[in-house]
């Protein structure tokens, strides 16, 4: 049969691409994705990797994988479970076989199922049947083999030879899917644009891989997943960590200040700063602190100093900054101080997912001390809110701590790209030269906010600091100072709330179930609202991407429900932050704490079982 | 650096605060010297950052009229290189002690010298945490019996000047409270050589650790305890200038000059020498036996941190693609949907 | 007259000592209080002074006052209001007045009464016309002059003289109170041995103070206040940081360990540094560290190593130890962490009291990180619960946080001496040598704690460390692994409530109003509560030493009252600990954030205004 | 110290973990290189701890059937001291890369060099953050290209030696992993010295800085390119053993033997001598012009702060008065209430 009769048209599938640390797995799937997206398909996508560098080759934790949901319609979530896999050796089945599909296709290279490495990944023996495989469809391919003839009069090394694996998985997978090379080639030459052998051979490999699906018999149907329907605009792939940092860099175009970033590079925050090292054309003053505690005071001097200062980090990360982040409070500084989440506690698991650093970012710090806390919710949307933390803390002046996630800041998905002219212009309230006293702690009437004069302004010279201090930045130990002070500063972060916009349900203002969220999980909360209201579930969802203040009408959408059920990757913190602030509801909870996003059908079974309760 | 040159007087530099340090302590003194110091470089007074840590020194800059930043404890070289870098056209000092400079703050500090980040560090050094009342310090005497050593310690001190040689540290001084000349002196050419400049600053803490340094201030006792070097100038001390320094093989030797021993015998002093390995000598000198050094022990040219940071970002733009946010939204693989 | 025709018999008497920083009110105080508690009162101290060494002289900003509560019968407080202030200057009287009782009495210097110095005090001229203080009975003795007189002809320089000041007051207290010299002339001679002509010139004005007061016309009648009937025993007196330090030694004698404390110093908790640094004749391995982050990684190292480990700090400083509490959290060493809160945020106010460092203690680190915490409530049941904290770490492997605050650490008050024998013996699960295999995350079925074995034992060689890990101790991945060890944790925590009483209520166990306190506020809240009730009110008192976990008991306890209302010195922390813990009950709160105690009277007038709403 | 004397094999002190560096990585080597040393030193398995931070060689502990403790980035320190003040009978090692020593670590690095506590510190010098994937670290070459300096750094790098040293380091030597035999016979060494002692070990990461060190570590270059320095013995090196180094005023210079001078006019190495000076010249010395030197640089006997601590805790012990608890309680001023 020729090619047009087999193909299968899909509104969406899953492709997971996992091998050895070393196989490429992450370029596989992220040149992948790219091209999709080209293509015009929307996606989402999900890198998992262990914490080594080179975790031991052939077992089970050496395994990286890289899983990307493509879609016609809208995608929120990289799925649940994959429709085709591309398994590298034995350990890329064990660690993922309950991860595909009924009936999902798994391409592997049989050169790599020796019963060394079937006996490494830890089956006893025979994988198909302790994984009971035949539930799949396996393309099994001498991937080593056709690579090694492909380049065998290229002159190259054996192991630049093998290195080229992926390529030709890659090439499966785009005759799979229908895609062209007109991405992947480019990059290839961009990237290696020094080494033209190395650009021949990957090419070479690819078309070699796509040409052996395209001839080989067993080969499964291909996939067809027309283009999204998407709104009219320019767009591009971006991941969290790259939308975090042009956020950041909007806002200070904006603001019409220089860009200072001091942090210390920790996974998976360090894409920050790594996009804004690379951002030196635009100015943007990157500096690698000795660690996170001068990360974030070097920030604090450049704040002081009148730039839009910024600090990135995760969880470990967070903790050393705490002290410094009561100073930030107490001199009443711009700040934005970016928490990538990972499992912890502790190392913890530092390259996987977790929503459990809530309440450090709430609580984490010594006396009183609020600051405001915002969240991101998808991977583009951190240029969002990373804008808008910038923007808060300029115009309140206060430190605003920008909460992300592993998932979002690895995870990447098609934006449009918005112009800067549509962005609000943002207006610190920086003072001019003049010879009027200064009084530095003297308040907005409204926002409460002081106002900023940085050193160099004539005539403003003025000093403040960590102790209690009167409105005239004057040490003070007077009992009723200190306290007018702390409820002062509270009252600021408090007043923030006038730029937070009301919260809006998924899709209704009343109902029986109302799932709450935060942060990384929307995508997977919200397919799964709409799947059990597919089926005739009475549930809405409310996520939060305001945390401290929350949304003025918070209260008033609770009470349109009769369960309230607050999902979370932790043990439970936003519930316990939300039975803080509203006494009179009742909260159900569903948490889960394995270093991984949810799946939609774990939200699912779980709401279906709380609104039969 | 501004051009603009302005005509100040110490007593500009004083803030309307009043001074809360007990009578007699070394850092009214200190204060002085700066104030002098300050008036001396003829830069408008809005151009002046004082940040500091915690400590009873860290006070210091409530007490002057410039932009100050009373931080927290042992962060002041983060802040002041933050400040730096944000902008350069800042005369930029940090105010700090051995507590919070050497102990808790001992990382910030050596990296900052290690990157040369032009700021001016004022370390006061009175061999004691005089805030919390009197514990030892980092720089504290081996054997030192304070209220966290009642039977004295069991640690080696630090000695500043070698440890910041040893961080690649390129300006290194010393001089005592109580020559409030020489510390003005000693601070203006801080504020002039361009990098991290370090000044060690003895001082007297009269409640916790009074005398610490008073064989080197005392008016009897000082001039043989001491040494002041000046650039070019051969190394001779005394109360009757009758001793000089001389290198014996690879090693520092006192030599009393007369009976055959001239001034030409005697080492001359050369700051601005690349080889750390004199100036380490120098900053090592200890009574008994020896003269402590004051003055300019290091001041080598270099790079710093700041102007290679804004001459790389310069090279960069020179010819750049990405202008602003919507070329760099723009860069790269994107599509159009229609 | 004759004395005892002039005599008042009193219940219990406040007296403030107050001056500048240097005149020695705290010596002053100190010498009255043990004088005070060796004849036999019970008694109650709270020592007030600027965060400067020297402040400004003859400032507000720079007085330091001293307050000691002496009572017949128990004293739970320093008291609201002094019957007698003995201020040394202007300042002294204008930063007091407020503080003293209508009809009180003001015993002044009146040398230093001179327009400069009156002025200085921020007086525009007339202490008496602006503070009314024809309201007192103002004693006006010129001090200075006197002393010069009695000490004219021992050829002592004027320094020196004029040092002795103090003492002067010192001994027209003791003639008011009718107190011998018996314990100051030991001090005095125990502490100046080496300068005989000192003790001589202090002994000299201490008498001359007295026989002044006794021969002086206008001096008030004079107080008595019979010996408190306490319980049959040994007494001393001891503040809270030295009971701190000495309930940590207890514990270890009982433990068998050897004691290890790594600390930064900080104010106010230096003191606990500092008595254990003196008891190298007890074997203690006192290490003061660079920094905050060195103290508690040297003490979890030595933990590691098999000693009772301790890291004793304030407010920002555990802040810089958040990400090694992790630490300690996620490898299950004991450590004992103990925070002496003060006024924050930030520096703050670093000589003041506050609760505010609750919800730090709770969440302030990265993760799912939950650790025992612990607020002792007295400064002499600091030792009670230092010793508690440690048996509890050392019997369930868990980090625990002991809060206690500035008021307690400074505070003292007569304390029967404990026997050693009554004490519970620790024993901690070390392993001994062995040669079976050494399981390091293997729990106890009851407490769900872990082994402990330390380096040097043979055949227990294993490895620890802060990334998630199974049973074994190997680094894991594993999803369910990582959730299954999060909530082994947090329920290792939450069983140490077998080791939590059952909260008891001071009295009733129903009525009108519970009012809830916690920690260093408790001598307050039971007065205000003692006085409520004799006034007829249904008010009762349930204060809390264990915030994490909660007593079982809590909720049925709440449940017997119609009002709850917690009261805390902060803007709110325990109530929200609460309102997360327990979503049945409303809670009302009183809150005051001065970086001051309560006054009985506040808590009275709010419970009253509580009462009636 | 314990005085068992056993008998184990390298083989004995490998743990049962899977070992998790990229093959090829530097790390392996030293990993070899160290059971080697342990076993060479006698003592009992049980009595060794190895204490680490975060870091590619940081998860060296797993791998070896001793206790072993994974700390947190930058502490290992701070945990290592106080594992050997709790016990000083114990072997302690720190295992710390350059990033976790001398970034983030940086102050507990030189405190407790500063302090002389008896811990063995194996420095790998990578100079590169591994495990976050390619960030250059307080190593790193001047203008390095990383993942975090695109445009290459803009600052000079510390040098390990020269900075322990200045912290008043006691012991420092330099290694590399090709050459595992001297590492070995170093590490060893290390053991035996009693006070911190640094062992800087460049190490190669094959992923992210392939090739920093392979001027030293190539056969065809590294003895011209290297020094090995022996106690007592004259510093000769150079393929053909034919250059030597020798001391020009205060200058070291490297010259070739033959043309009259033999190797009596060669420097002799001696590690003990008290005075830096030379040994600080000798860790300065880089490629090219100078060999890098390797061996022990420093090795100079001082009192360490375990044995301090414990001499003053025996001797206020040995006329105590306070015994026990008990004593404490009732000391001072106490009363009876009868
Ligand atoms: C995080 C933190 N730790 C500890 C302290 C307590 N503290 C304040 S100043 C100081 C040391 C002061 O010594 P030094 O820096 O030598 O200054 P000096 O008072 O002698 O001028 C300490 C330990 C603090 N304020 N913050
Ligand atoms: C508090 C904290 N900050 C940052 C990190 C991230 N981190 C882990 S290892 C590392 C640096 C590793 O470099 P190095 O110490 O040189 O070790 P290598 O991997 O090169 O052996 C960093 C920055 C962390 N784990 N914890
Ligand atoms: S305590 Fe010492 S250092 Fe501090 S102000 Fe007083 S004299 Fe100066
Ligand atoms: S990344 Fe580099 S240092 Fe880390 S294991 Fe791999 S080769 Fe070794
Ligand atoms: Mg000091
Ligand atoms: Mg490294």
């Amino acid at each position: 049969m020729n090619k047009s009769e087999r193909v299968i048209e899909r509104d969406e599938v899953v492709i997971r691409f996992s091998g050895d640390s070393g196989d490429g797995m992450q370029l596989t799937g992220t040149l992948f994705s790219n091209t999709s997206a080209l293509f015009g398909n929307d996606l989402s996508t999900f890198p998992d990797y262990p914490a080594e560098i080179r975790a031991p080759q052939g077992t089970v934790g050496g395994v990286s994988g890289f899983q990307v949901h493509v879609g016609h319609s809208e995608v929120y979530t990289p799925g649940d479970y994959a429709d085709v896999l591309v398994a590298m050796n034995p350990a890329a089945v064990k660690a993922n076989a309950k991860f595909i599909r009924e009936g999902g296709t798994i391409i592997i290279d049989e050169d790599n199922f020796t019963e060394k490495n079937i006996i490494k990944a830890g089956y006893q023996k025979d994988p198909v049947a302790e994984d009971k495989l035949n539930r799949f469809n396996i393309i099994s391919a001498p991937i080593t083999t056709l690579v090694r003839e492909a380049l065998k009069d290229k002159g190259l090394d054996p192991k630049t030879v093998l290195r080229t694996k992926n390529m030709f998985a890659l090439g499966m997978v785009y005759w799979l899917f229908n895609r062209d090379f007109e991405y992947t080639e480019e990059y290839l030459k961009s990237k290696f644009s020094k080494q033209p052998a190395i650009i021949e051979a990957n090419s070479t490999v690819l078309k070699a891989g796509y040409h052996y699906a395209e001839t080989m018999e067993a080969m499964t149907p291909i996939y067809k997943v027309s283009p999204a329907r998407i709104e009219r605009g320019r767009y591009r792939t971006i991941d969290g960590n790259t939308a975090t940092a042009w956020g950041l860099l909007a806002a200070a175009e904006k603001a019409g200040l220089d860009l200072f970033i001091g942090s210390y590079p920790i996974t998976p925050a360090t894409g920050i700063l790594e996009a804004l090292a690379a951002r030196k054309d635009l100015g943007v003053k990157s500096f690698q602190a000795e660690d996170e505690i001068a990360g974030i005071c070097t920030a604090i001097g450049a704040s002081f100093a009148g730039n839009l200062a910024v600090t990135s980090t995760s969880g470990p990360g967070l903790a050393l900054k705490s002290e410094a982040i009561g100073l930030a409070v107490m001199t009443e500084l711009p700040l934005v101080i970016i928490n990538v989440q990972r499992g912890g506690p502790s190392t913890g698991l530092p390259t996987k997912t977790e929503q459990a650093d809530l309440m450090q970012a709430l609580y984490g710090r010594n006396g009183e001390c609020p600051v405001v806390v915002i969240a991101a919710s998808t991977p583009s949307n951190c240029f969002k809110y990373a804008f808008e933390a910038a923007a808060i803390a300029l115009e309140h002046m206060v430190p605003v701590i920008l909460l992300t996630d592993g998932f979002l800041a690895n995870g990447s998905e098609p934006w449009k790209i918005p112009s800067m002219d549509a962005l609000p212009e943002i207006k610190p309230p920086v003072v001019k030269d003049g010879d009027d006293e200064f009084i530095p702690y003297e308040r907005d009437e409204k926002k409460l906010s002081r106002k900023w004069a940085v050193p160099g302004t004539k005539g403003r010279e003025h000093r403040i600091g960590g102790l209690e201090k009167t409105v005239k930045g004057t040490v003070s130990y007077i009992p009723e100072n200190h306290e007018h002070m702390v409820r002062m500063r509270a009252e600021k972060v408090a007043r923030v709330v006038s730029k937070v916009p009301d919260i809006k349900t998924y899709d209704d203002d009343e109902g029986e179930l109302l799932l709450i969220g935060w942060g990384g999980t929307y995508g997977h909360l919200l397919t799964a609202v709409r799947e059990l209201r597919k089926e005739g579930k009475s549930v809405s969802l409310a996520h939060f991407n305001h945390i401290n203040p929350l949304p003025a009408n918070t209260a008033e959408v609770f009470s349109g429900f009769k369960k309230l059920v607050v999902a979370e990757l932790n043990a439970g913190q936003f519930v316990r932050h939300l039975r803080m602030e509203f006494e009179d509801f009742r909260f159900k909870q569903i948490n889960k704490i394995q270093g991984l996003p949810f799946t939609c059908t774990e939200i699912k079974e779980q709401c279906i079982k709380l609104l039969e309760e | 650096m501004t051009e603009e040159i302005v005509d100040l007087n110490p007593g500009d530099f004083k803030s309307d605060q009043e001074v809360r340090w007990c009578p007699g302590c070394g850092d009214h003194a200190v204060l002085a010297a700066v104030t002098r110091a300050l008036a001396e470089l003829k830069i408008p007074k809005e151009k002046f950052a004082f940040i500091s840590g915690i400590g009873c020194s860290s006070r210091f800059p409530y007490y002057l009229s410039t932009f100050g930043f009373h931080g927290i404890h042992g962060r002041a070289s983060a802040i002041a290189s933050g400040v730096k870098l944000a902008n350069p056209e800042l005369s930029v000092w940090q105010i700090t002690g051995d507590g919070d400079a050497m102990a808790i703050g001992g990382n910030h500090f050596i990296h900052a010298i290690r990157r040369n980040i032009d700021i001016n560090i004022i370390l006061f050094n009175n061999e004691i945490y005089g805030l919390t009342k009197g514990q030892y310090s980092p720089t504290s005497t081996k054997g030192a019996v304070t209220k966290t050593s009642p039977f004295g310690t069991v640690e080696e001190p630090f000695n500043p000047g070698e440890l910041v040689i040893g961080a690649k540290g390129k300006f290194f001084a010393r001089t005592i409270d109580s020559n409030v000349q020489l510390s003005a002196e000693v601070y203006k050419q801080a504020a002039l050589h361009e990098g991290t400049s370090v000044v060690e600053t003895l001082q007297n803490c009269v409640i916790f650790n009074d005398g610490a340094h008073k064989q080197l201030s005392d008016r009897k006792t000082r001039d043989d305890n001491t040494i002041i070097l000046r650039q070019g100038e051969p190394m001779i001390f005394g109360k009757n200038r009758d001793k000089g320094l001389k290198l014996d093989g690879l090693k520092m030797k006192v030599v009393k000059l007369g009976n055959g021993i001239t001034e030409k015998d005697i080492l001359v002093h050369d700051a601005e020498e690349n080889n750390p390995g004199i100036h380490t000598m120098l900053a090592n000198m200890r009574n008994p036996g020896f003269p402590v050094a004051m003055g300019v022990i290091r001041a080598v040219a270099a790079p710093t941190y700041d102007m290679a940071l804004r001459g790389q970002i310069a090279k960069v733009q020179k010819d750049r693609k990405i202008k602003n946010l919507d070329d760099l939204l723009r860069s790269g693989s994107t599509w159009e949907s229609k």
